[in-house]
């Protein structure tokens, strides 16, 4: 299963090096077939995920946005996640507002041993994404027009 | 109608005239050597990639250009090979910000786009026949290299030059590579020195105005040119000041964030001078007539 | 005596310890008041306080940091004050807090929308308030006009019209209008659907100039200079002047005041686009409300709930996958 | 008005505004004050609207031949695949701006171009660096004004040597009268325009309420101070740090005032990029951003707000007319004023100059 319904999505996932990282290897390896629409950030802790993250994500490009990091209490750096949690909560308040879905982002716990359960979190959401549909985007000033050109001949 | 309203005459409305040279516009060139001169510093060696404009090019001591890194943006450095030895055009760039450090990147091959030459020059003109003091500084050597070379190259227009050059270290010295050359030579008289004692070091030691107060250079017929850090330019003046030297006989030249480099775009102007046009080569005497805000 | 020949005299009497006491006077505009900065008794009779003294001077603390100084605010700006001291971004013992009981301010924007075309607010020669009226004085003739009105939409959901830690309180307390702010105006704008929403910025923002009012005004943007904006690598944003950037910018400005908007209004009025901008940031400070029960300025006792957390959070209910 | 000889003059009836706009907007941009939320703003004509003119545009119409922010070139990276390690580069300039008529502006945005001109046409280098890009718009751009008739209390063109009515800079200039507007064109570009049958022959009656109305308007302005001696008041004053400071207490660094400002030219060079291809963005700038000055090493030749007040005041009233045959960089719109969420009021600081200096 590469891609749900005909045309791949844009789904930026920030992931924790210590569980959600090793977890989406542990389904990796274990050859749990996943669909391909996510891709994928490794950061140290979910605590370094700056808010901005997501929102530069969902505003430049990306029609969903998923974070993952250890589950609460067991972070690598103890507290990380805890602060994390906070912020991700407070963010997702601002999408409504922006006139953004807020199912366009969402946040979970997976931890390095659980590669089914990773299956499953990247299943649901590229779903939930699919059932979206491509995200709205603002528009950018036309002078920037020229970023979208490759190579010249 | 104010008085104010009836005295007002309104400037000539502008014309475009078709064929108007774009000054933004940069001439693309290509690094054909790169120099490590020190572990901040590196000098870089272009020629323009149209021929015939790399063979028209001209340009006077002391001239500045924009070199830019696209998609990173612009920066200023002087022209530091002299307009008497035209195979390329050399600038030394220390690293400091987001343009300095993309240029550092740049190997043989690549290409940099330049906007040159600009701003004004060294008064070569009028210090002919007359004693010339070269004092640099670290980077600050790279303006002066450019002049320092082209008298050299105009030997015979001149009077005595001598060269103060000091850094911190000898680490810390671009063009090490060129310093036997010019401290080997008769007809200039080369004092180098450095901040602090260092192995292996067999010139002068100590910091510039100290060591340029030792030589007691005689300010008649002179022309003491100097670049530097603005610390070292501050005291270095003083020092010239306590020799006697006149204001008008003592040049620097001055730094400044610069964007268009043709007096347009409004940021490096000292009161009513733009550094872009109006310097960045100041006499003593010229800086001293400006507000003070250095 | 009057609250603002009070305020006056206590100006005066605080000058001693401090360097200065930033407060109101009148501005070049009838309806615009513009800071005053007392160093001198005699500064201090050019103070006014009052319906126009709408500027929240809490903006101008952080500069004068290690030295003392002396500041008026209304309930709002005492939020911002509060805000600031919690954050540790001022000394308590470095400023002296005057406070008084805030009737409300005018909102100049209001005032162009009720003269529905009259004239330009910018032609009224004077203005002054008579009852729950205000008189203006333009090229026409007088034009009277209710002060609910053209009262600020801050000062309607009011809850704190007397500063709150003030060294010194000048007047008798006011009792706030309503007993909760209910975010009616979020409530009213998430109503509508999503794509109206966006086309709703995508319009308002593509009036920014991108002159930074809203963060320079704004009293917890205490980065100044070096905010994250202008920052070129990382490069948040480019330079260029398309509404997504500025939007971006708007969503820079609300998350970094997620916890810490006091709600003062001072982003909105300065933006001389007139760009709703504080509704994002009201959008979450209802959420912080919600979630921590903490409201900036006020709640201060404890650490700022964005630089805190607990084990079990009773409020934040986490996706079940 | 009375020093500009008029080339032409028509009147036209407020009914077939919309027409003649729409008939002016065939092949060009027609730019008028339109409201926006709650603001006026010059914006792109759009047919079956009115200009709107019961209140004064929040901004100036600078933006029109100096775009907020434009592209003036673009690069993209050769490739060749025959020969890998030759790198070329291709560079782009931007497409010819169109034509464009500005109509309903201000007398004084009209005026804010005189800071321009010099400049973009190359004063300041002897004409050897000219700004193609501002020059080819100004050649483009025909500018309509629109006779004010009561002062904002933040206006003070007269002391700049403009006037509510005044032509200057424009190519025509346009009056309410009952019923209808008179327009009177005092360049050929302005008398090209007034060529269309949505326009009427005016009569020397119309003519003469127009010059009353302007009349009048001069009249509703309150005196004007002489700020002959500002150029050396604020020169003299240039290291008085405690002036300054107290000047510039209230100011809060944003670049409202500027950006708002007819005059203030000043623009920042950026790129932007993807890796391959890319562009150099000319973009507004303002010296009251602690950056503006800010070296790649740190240093910083006007650190606080102070410096970037007096750099902004005394560019306006010192700096540029000591180069520039004495004219203002300053047309007196007052929106800087009117803008500022903190009303720093310029002629209030080149009034406190004067007399700082001249009590010294």
């Amino acid at each position: 299963m590469s891609v749900l319904k005909g045309q791949e999505l844009r789904i930026i996932g920030f992931l924790c090096n210590w569980c959600s990282y090793g977890g989406a290897d542990t389904a990796g390896i274990g050859r749990f077939v996943q669909p391909t629409d996510l891709r994928v950030v490794r950061v140290p802790c979910s605590g370094r995920i700056n808010p901005l993250f997501i929102m530069k994500a969902l505003l430049y490009g990306a029609d969903g946005v998923l974070v993952s990091g250890c589950h609460p209490r067991d972070c690598h750096y103890a507290e990380g996640n805890f602060y994390a949690r906070r912020r991700l909560e407070v963010i997702k308040a601002l999408l409504p507002a922006l006139g953004i879905d807020p199912r366009r982002f969402e946040y979970t716990w997976v931890s390095a041993s659980e590669g089914r359960r990773w299956q499953h979190v990247v299943e649901s959401f590229t779903m939930q994404i699919h059932d979206l549909g491509p995200a709205r985007r603002l528009p950018d000033a036309p002078e920037l027009d020229v970023l979208k050109m490759v190579a010249a001949e | 109608m104010s008085d104010a309203a009836s005295s007002f005459v309104a400037p000539p409305r502008p014309r475009f005239e078709a064929g108007t040279a774009n000054p933004y516009l940069p001439m693309p060139a290509t690094v054909i050597e790169v120099i490590r001169e020190t572990h901040n510093i590196k000098t870089f060696r272009l020629v323009l990639q149209d021929e015939k404009a790399m063979r028209e090019f001209h340009f006077e001591p002391g001239q500045v250009g924009q070199l830019s890194m696209f998609g990173v943006g612009e920066a200023t450095f002087v022209i530091n090979s002299p307009p008497t030895r035209k195979e390329y055009l050399q600038f030394s760039v220390m690293k400091a910000g987001e343009a300095t450090a993309a240029l550092h990147t740049l190997a043989p091959g690549d290409v940099v786009g330049l906007r040159a030459p600009l701003g004004n020059f060294f008064p070569y003109e009028r210090m002919k026949g007359k004693d010339i003091l070269f004092i640099g500084g670290g980077i600050g050597m790279a303006p002066l290299r450019t002049l320092f070379l082209f008298m050299l190259d105009n030997r015979n227009d001149y009077g005595k030059i001598s060269l103060l050059y000091g850094a911190r270290s000898p680490q810390d010295m671009a063009y090490s590579y060129e310093l036997p050359e010019w401290t080997d030579r008769k007809d200039i008289d080369c004092v180098l020195t450095i901040d602090r004692e260092a192995e292996g070091w067999g010139y002068r030691v100590g910091l510039i105005p100290d060591v340029l107060l030792g030589m007691a250079p005689a300010p008649d017929n002179s022309v003491a040119v100097t670049c530097g850090p603005p610390i070292m330019i501050k005291f270095t003046l003083q020092a010239l000041e306590k020799l006697k030297f006149s204001s008008n006989q003592i040049f620097t030249t001055l730094e400044r964030r610069m964007k268009c480099g043709v007096g347009i775009c409004g940021r490096c102007n000292i009161g009513g001078k733009y550094v872009c046009v109006d310097g960045p080569v100041f006499s003593l005497a010229e800086l001293k007539e400006l507000p003070d805000e250095l | 005596m009057s609250i603002q020949e009070e305020l006056q005299a206590v100006i005066k009497e605080a000058l001693p310890d401090v360097s200065c006491v930033i407060g109101w006077r009148e501005g070049p505009e009838p309806l615009r008041a513009a800071p005053l900065f007392v160093r001198t008794p005699a500064d201090a009779d050019a103070f006014r306080s009052g319906y126009f003294a709408v500027n929240n001077p809490a903006v101008f603390l952080p500069e004068y940091k290690g030295g003392k100084v002396g500041v008026v605010v209304k309930g709002c700006d005492a939020r911002s004050v509060g805000q600031l001291l919690a954050e540790g971004l001022i000394r308590r013992e470095e400023v002296k807090v005057i406070g008084f009981p805030c009737n409300g301010v005018i909102d100049v924007d209001k005032v162009a929308v009720a003269l529905a075309g009259a004239c330009d607010p910018g032609e009224i020669q004077a203005a002054r308030e008579e009852g729950d009226e205000l008189v203006l004085t333009t090229p026409s003739g007088e034009i009277r006009l209710r002060k609910t009105a053209v009262t600020a939409d801050k000062c309607g959901r009011c809850l704190f019209p007397n500063a709150l830690d003030a060294d010194v309180f000048v007047g008798d307390t006011l009792e706030p209008a309503v007993s909760a702010d209910d975010y009616a105006d979020v409530a009213a704008f998430e109503a509508l659907s999503l794509e109206k929403r966006m086309d709703f910025w995508e319009q308002e923002m593509s009036r920014c100039v991108r002159c930074y009012a809203c963060r320079n005004a704004c009293p917890m943007c205490v980065c100044r200079e070096h905010c994250v904006a202008l920052s070129r690598d990382p490069r948040w944003l480019t330079q260029s002047d398309g509404v997504r950037d500025k939007m971006f910018f708007q969503i820079i400005h609300a998350s970094h005041l997620a916890g810490r908007c006091t709600g003062c209004g001072e982003c909105q009025r300065a933006c001389p686009a007139r760009i709703p901008v504080l509704l994002l940031k009201r959008a979450l400070s209802r959420r912080v409300e919600d979630l921590f029960a903490y409201r900036a300025g006020v709640d201060v006792a404890g650490p700022p709930p964005l630089l805190s957390f607990a084990l079990e959070e009773p409020k934040i209910k986490e996706r079940d996958w | 008005m009375s020093e500009q000889k008029i080339v032409s003059r028509k009147f036209i009836s407020l009914g077939y505004l919309p027409a003649w706009l729409e008939e002016l907007a065939l092949g060009r941009t027609v730019y008028v004050p339109r409201q926006e939320g709650r603001t006026v703003l010059y914006r792109p004509f759009v047919p079956g609207d009115l200009p709107e003119f019961s209140r004064r545009p929040a901004e100036s119409a600078k933006h029109v031949l100096f775009p907020r922010s434009e592209g003036l070139f673009s690069f993209c990276r050769k490739g060749d695949p025959g020969a890998p390690d030759t790198r070329g580069l291709l560079l782009s300039e931007s497409a010819e701006p169109g034509q464009a008529v500005i109509f309903g502006a201000l007398s004084c945005d009209a005026r804010g171009f005189f800071a321009f001109d010099p400049v973009y046409d190359g004063c300041g280098t002897k004409g050897i660096a000219k700004d193609v890009y501002y020059l080819k718009r100004r050649e483009n751009t025909a500018l309509i004004v629109k006779a004010c008739k009561t002062p904002l209390s933040t206006c003070f063109c007269h002391w700049t040597g403009g006037g509510p009515a005044s032509a200057q800079g424009a190519d025509a200039l346009a009056t309410d009268l009952d019923g209808g507007i008179l327009l009177q064109a005092v360049t050929k570009k302005g008398a090209a325009l007034l060529e269309s049958a949505k326009l009427s022959p005016a009569t020397d009656d119309q003519e003469a309420s127009a010059r009353a109305a302007h009349e009048a308007a001069v009249k509703a302005m309150p005196s004007s101070p002489s700020l002959d001696g500002a150029p050396e008041a604020l020169l003299g004053l240039f290291d008085n740090k405690a002036f300054w400071h107290a000047q510039s207490a209230g100011c809060l660094s944003c670049g409202a005032c500027t950006y708002l400002c007819p005059t203030c030219y000043c623009f920042n060079l950026t790129d932007e990029s993807n890796g391959i291809a890319g562009t150099r963005l000319r973009t507004w700038d303002t010296c009251m951003s602690a950056l503006f000055t800010m070296e790649a090493s740190g240093h910083n030749p006007r650190r606080d707000k102070a410096a970037r007040l007096k750099n902004r005041v005394g560019h306006k009233f010192s700096y540029y007319p000591r180069i520039h045959d004495g004219r203002f960089s300053c047309c007196g719109c007052g929106r800087c004023i009117r803008s500022c969420p903190s009303s720093v009021d310029i002629r209030q600081i080149v009034l406190n100059a004067l007399k700082e200096n001249a009590d010294v």
